[in-house]
């Protein structure tokens, strides 16, 4: 009753509740035998930067248009003509209306 | 084939509405070509409500040999225009009160330039 | 008849009436202060919540019912209005006034620094209405009437902030697509009058021939029914008015989006249901091309999500992902028509539906938090921020897990459903809705660490975590979305296969009318 | 209900066991031998186990721009979530614990939780070093999920295809070796295929050469980990091991189920399970040879666009060329 069944596969959400639970206890465990404390006067606390100086706060961020730098330099190609597509123009989004209802208009028609 | 001029004007008003709408860089004008669409899907309602020979649906002067309600005609697409008109005013109203804002905004009315949303 | 009974009867009309009635006495009631109008707006959207809920339960239990404004003698010609909820109008009708209700608790705080308010709760309420119309009804025109509502309403609640351009851009933008649209469901609606000189759904069904005018029909119901619930590449209005639009709007707009898929649903399977189970019309050329811009819908969602720096744009293009999922379970349900899998994903594509409107309406309603706490809409310029907002940035790692389909969050129960059945049709439709997931996992991981790690910026030291009425909003939110995370095999069993099954089933829709003497 | 129950709990204890030890074992067979791939004389092999012992002894630190709740939560979340997979796993002769409640999808997806937990860490450590590192273990991530998912249902759909239920449980799948449903030559390359790029993305999805820039010691000094040490670097150490493990078991799983007490013909309940077990772990080696060690010891690191293109442009094109051929297969005999 818990579980899913797709015809395919299963899934069941309780028992897997129940696993965490007991893993999450026996790792916490296995976790607190190590040692908690740490000095949080000293300088192990500050970033490791290489040894080269700590910048400003908002420097050190990493912003969010940064992110992911590699997957759009491998898809440059297919994101130009992405963003070409999203010009932002009312018309433009009138047009794109018509013209699938005239594909689907010929997909209906002819087949 | 005279009857079917309602029809062709329905097309013809529909598809003009579409050009204004996708074609025309004016926002007021492509306001205008909603307009047209609407009156053309509304020209096609109340001719759908045309019987030949049919008696408007008021009781009180009907004529004698119409019996009842056979001869009448359904009011039902001309209640739907009337809705349809009265919404029709709505979103006119609401679409040239945008524009007011827009040019407000953006100084200009030109489709092309009203695009600081995109990407 | 018990009152309760009585109650029920009624309550199709009640559902309607109630948030309309409330939504023109919200400007008499502002005039004694804004605390009793909000209080006022809560009570009228729980009282049309629990009206839902009790009639849900009745659906759910006794089958499809029918209400009827206008003459009562069902052999005389058109002259009334019928609603006919049947399970997945109710389904539907559930989101949308649990969205509506978690909007009203969530604007008590988000717009009270905001004037207008007398108007933007009307709006709101009209909108409410609006959605649940569009769901519960059972005649074409009405239907027309009810979307028209609710993207008028919708339009002025996008473009409130009429201050800024943006918003008015993104309202025009919107208006002018659901007036295309609407006038083309108009169109539609009266070809098939013109026909079958009726408005029913019930008896339209019952008698359409698939002429060449119902060809036609179909096309502008499904294409602008598909633009107004964002098929790519339709859905460029989406991203534009979600993300302009105040937050607690956009999580109401979210349900009316959905409305208008559910518009897609009823069209296809029931309006037209008859065509596709005699096989006039072949089921498979209309599914594949549903299946083949569900892909698309997906694929273009998560690519352009993945690199939106403004944040409400990202969930936005998020949410056209999600709603690419539905597409494919409606595609695949309607391809597979009859098979075993076509059921499975026809109940993903349902399921899917309850559990994008929480996890996008989580994100959106967390965007919005951030939005009042820091006036930052930019991901580029925040960071840091759970230190300060501990609570809602616990809600965003379950809105982030639930979108991507993490287990055990309610997004992979519904995913599974889908992934596990559209593999059958072809291999390629689990191969690429299980990358999305992972895409959308990487979308929201990067708006994580924007927004809420890294070190503490300056600027925002002193931010607070939001008031409480908006973390009660999401709050709730987030408790149904883990809740239905570890029990999805109830509510599917429950809930979402009698939506799904009244889908399959139209000729259960058509013969109640029939049964009460209609058609 | 309650022999379920008690069943969960006493697998998740002895399983967890079972990971951690064998994890660290591998680990420390993996690096001795890939020493003597290099010419070094390497570490003994119990080195992990007393790397795991040192690293409980270090200060636990947590540096000053880290967000101390997520940055301390992340190892331990990675770490369960990945012991909850064993659950799913057969092992040797043994049927898995949850056998009916998860299947191949699941697996899939909690195989990103450790991941992406890794990922939350570097986050939530508030060091650029470790945000580059966090960012390319995502889009590394993206980019090896597009191969294996086709691997994935590929597989089930040739499973559904010969009328099978419950294609995406592990049970239908060692019940039914793949090379056996394969029914002619292009079955049997297509499956091939797939072994292949399975094998490739294995390094990817252990983060190891050369799909590991995200720890890239040499330009990002260990990345996502910079910040990390003691306790919580101990977390993502074993959950390192655990996962070593639970790739090799799921290529054993999905392409080499076969149990030696069946080929020999084996009776008697104990020697069996503890023939297999031991078949099993020796398979699980074999493939931890193959696909880590060989292929770390012989490539060089990739850039991390390179990474996206490796697995986007040449691995899903050529997997998709497999799942044609097992399409074609399919159609061919298929009535």
């Amino acid at each position: 009753m818990f579980s899913i069944d797709t015809g395919s596969g299963f899934w069941n959400p309780i028992l897997w509740v129940l696993v965490i639970i007991i893993a999450f206890l026996m790792m916490y465990i296995l976790r607190s035998l190590g040692r908690k404390d740490y000095r949080k006067t000293t300088e192990q606390i500050k970033p490791f930067l290489s040894g080269n100086p700590e910048l400003e706060k908002d420097k050190m961020h990493v912003r969010g248009s940064n992110l992911y730098w590699g997957f759009r330099e491998s898809l440059k190609g297919f994101y130009n003509v992405l963003l070409k597509l999203h010009s932002g123009n009312t018309s433009d989004y009138i047009l794109w209306f018509v013209v699938i209802m005239a594909i689907f208009f010929i997909i209906i028609g002819v087949i | 084939m005279i009857f079917n001029i309602p029809f062709i004007a329905v097309a013809a008003l529909i598809i003009i509405g579409l050009y204004a709408v996708i074609f025309r860089k004016n926002l007021i004008k492509t306001v205008i070509g909603i307009t047209i669409i609407e009156s053309g899907v509304n020209l096609f309602l109340i001719t759908l409500g045309y019987r030949e020979g049919g008696v408007p649906p008021i009781y009180t002067n009907l004529p004698e040999d119409v019996s009842i309600p056979r001869g009448m005609v359904l009011p039902v697409p001309q209640a739907l225009t009337l809705t349809s008109i009265v919404i029709g005013v709505a979103v006119l109203a609401l679409m040239l009160s945008l524009v007011i804002h827009i040019y407000r905004v953006y100084g200009t009315l030109d489709v092309r330039r009203i695009r600081r949303l995109r990407e | 008849m018990t009152s309760i009974e009585y109650i029920i009867d009624h309550s199709p009309a009640l559902i309607i009436a109630i948030p309309l009635l409330g939504a023109f006495l919200t400007p008499l009631v502002s005039r004694l202060g804004s605390r009793i109008r909000n209080v006022f707006v809560i009570i009228v959207a729980m009282l049309t919540a629990f009206l839902v809920f009790l009639l849900a339960s009745d659906v759910f239990s006794d089958g499809i019912r029918t209400y009827i404004f206008g003459s009562q003698d069902l052999t005389t010609p058109v002259v009334r209005i019928l609603f006919e909820v049947d399970g997945i109008s109710i389904f539907m009708a559930i989101i949308s006034v649990l969205l509506s209700l978690l909007a009203a608790i969530y604007s008590w705080s988000f717009m009270k620094k905001y004037d207008g308010l007398d108007k933007y709760y009307t709006l709101l309420l009209l909108m409410t209405a609006g959605m649940l119309g569009m769901e519960l009804t059972g005649d074409m025109f009405n239907f027309f009437v009810f979307l028209e509502i609710t993207s008028i309403s919708s339009c002025a609640l996008i473009a409130f902030w009429t201050h800024k351009g943006e918003a008015v851009e993104a309202g025009f933008k919107y208006i002018v697509v659901s007036a295309v649209g609407a006038l083309f469901v108009l169109f539609a609606v009266a070809l098939l009058y013109g026909q079958y000189n009726a408005l029913n759904i019930a008896t339209l069904a019952n008698t359409i021939q698939y002429s060449f005018l119902d060809k036609i029909a179909f096309v502008l119901l499904i294409t602008a029914l598909g633009m107004k619930a964002g098929l790519v590449p339709m859905h460029m209005w989406l991203p534009d008015s979600y993300s302009q639009a105040p937050s607690s709007v956009t999580l109401i707009l979210v349900g009316a989006t959905q409305a208008s898929l559910y518009g897609v649903f009823r069209m296809c399977f029931t309006l037209y249901g008859g065509v596709f189970a005699d096989g006039i019309l072949s089921s498979m050329t209309v599914g594949w091309f549903i299946v083949v811009l569900a892909l698309v819908t997906i694929l273009i969602g998560v690519t352009m999500a993945i690199i939106q720096t403004d944040f409400k744009r990202l969930i936005a293009y998020a949410a056209v992902a999600e709603l690419g999922y539905m597409f494919l379970g409606i595609g695949v349900g309607l391809t597979a028509m009859g098979t075993s899998y076509g059921k499975t994903a026809l109940d993903g594509g349902v399921f899917h539906i309850l559990n994008d409107a929480l996890d996008v309406g989580l994100l959106f309603l967390v965007a919005g938090s951030i939005y009042y706490a820091t006036k930052e809409r930019d991901l580029d310029r925040m960071g840091g921020l759970a230190r300060n907002m501990r609570y809602t940035s616990m809600f965003f790692i379950i809105g982030l897990l639930a979108v991507a389909g993490m287990p055990p969050m309610n997004g992979f129960a519904s995913k599974l459903l889908i992934y596990e059945s559209t593999y059958q049709l072809s291999p390629i439709l689990s191969i690429i809705a299980i990358l999305s997931s992972i895409l959308l996992l990487a979308v929201f991981v990067k708006v994580f660490h924007s927004v809420f790690m890294g070190p503490e910026l300056p600027r925002f030291r002193d931010v607070q975590e939001v008031p409480r009425s908006m973390l009660l909003a999401m709050g709730i939110i987030a408790l149904i979305i883990i809740v239905i995370g570890l029990i999805p095999g109830i509510v599917v069993e429950n809930i979402v296969q009698p939506a799904a099954n009244s889908l399959v089933n139209h000729l259960d829709y058509i013969s109640h009318v029939i049964s009460i003497g209609g058609v | 209900m309650s022999e379920i129950v008690l069943k969960t709990i006493v697998g998740t204890i002895v399983l967890a066991l079972f990971g951690i030890i064998f994890g660290l074992l591998y680990k420390g067979i993996d690096r001795k031998l890939s020493a003597h791939m290099q010419a070094r004389v390497g570490p003994p092999i119990r080195q992990p186990f007393r790397d795991v012992m040192k690293l409980f002894t270090k200060e636990n630190v947590i540096p000053r721009h880290a967000i101390p709740w997520i940055f301390n939560l992340a190892p331990l979340a990675g770490l369960v979530a990945t012991i909850s997979i064993l659950l799913y796993i057969p092992i040797g002769g043994f049927e898995p614990i949850l056998s009916g409640s998860g299947d191949l999808i699941l697996i899939l997806y909690l195989l990103i939780v450790p991941s992406l937990a890794m990922v939350v860490g570097g986050f939530a450590s508030g060091s650029p070093y470790a945000t580059v590192g966090a960012q390319r273990e995502m889009v590394t991530m993206i980019a090896y999920e597009f191969p294996l998912a086709i691997i994935i249902v590929s597989i089930a759909w040739k499973l559904n295809q010969l009328g099978n239920v419950d294609v995406f449980a592990l049970s239908t799948i060692t019940a039914n070796p793949v090379w056996n449903t394969a029914s002619g030559p292009l079955g049997i390359i297509g499956f091939a295929i797939l072994l292949i790029v399975l094998v490739i993305v294995t390094p990817g999805e252990l983060s190891k050469i050369p799909f590991d820039a995200p720890e890239a010691e040499t330009e990002i000094a260990g990345g996502l980990l910079v910040e990390y040490s003691g306790r919580n670097l101990a977390m993502f150490y074993l959950t390192d091991g655990v996962k070593t493990v639970i790739m090799a078991s799921l290529i054993v799983v999905l392409f080499f189920p076969y149990n030696l007490s069946n080929i020999l013909g084996i009776t008697g309940v104990y020697t069996t399970y503890a023939l297999d077990l031991i078949f099993y772990l020796l398979k699980v080696f074999l493939v931890i040879l193959f696909s880590v060690t060989l292929i770390r010891v012989g490539v060089a690191r990739l850039k991390i666009d390179q990474i996206v293109y490796t697995y986007w442009i040449p691995l899903t094109l050529l997997s998709l060329v497999g799942l044609v051929f097992i399409m074609w297969d399919g159609f061919v005999t298929v009535p």
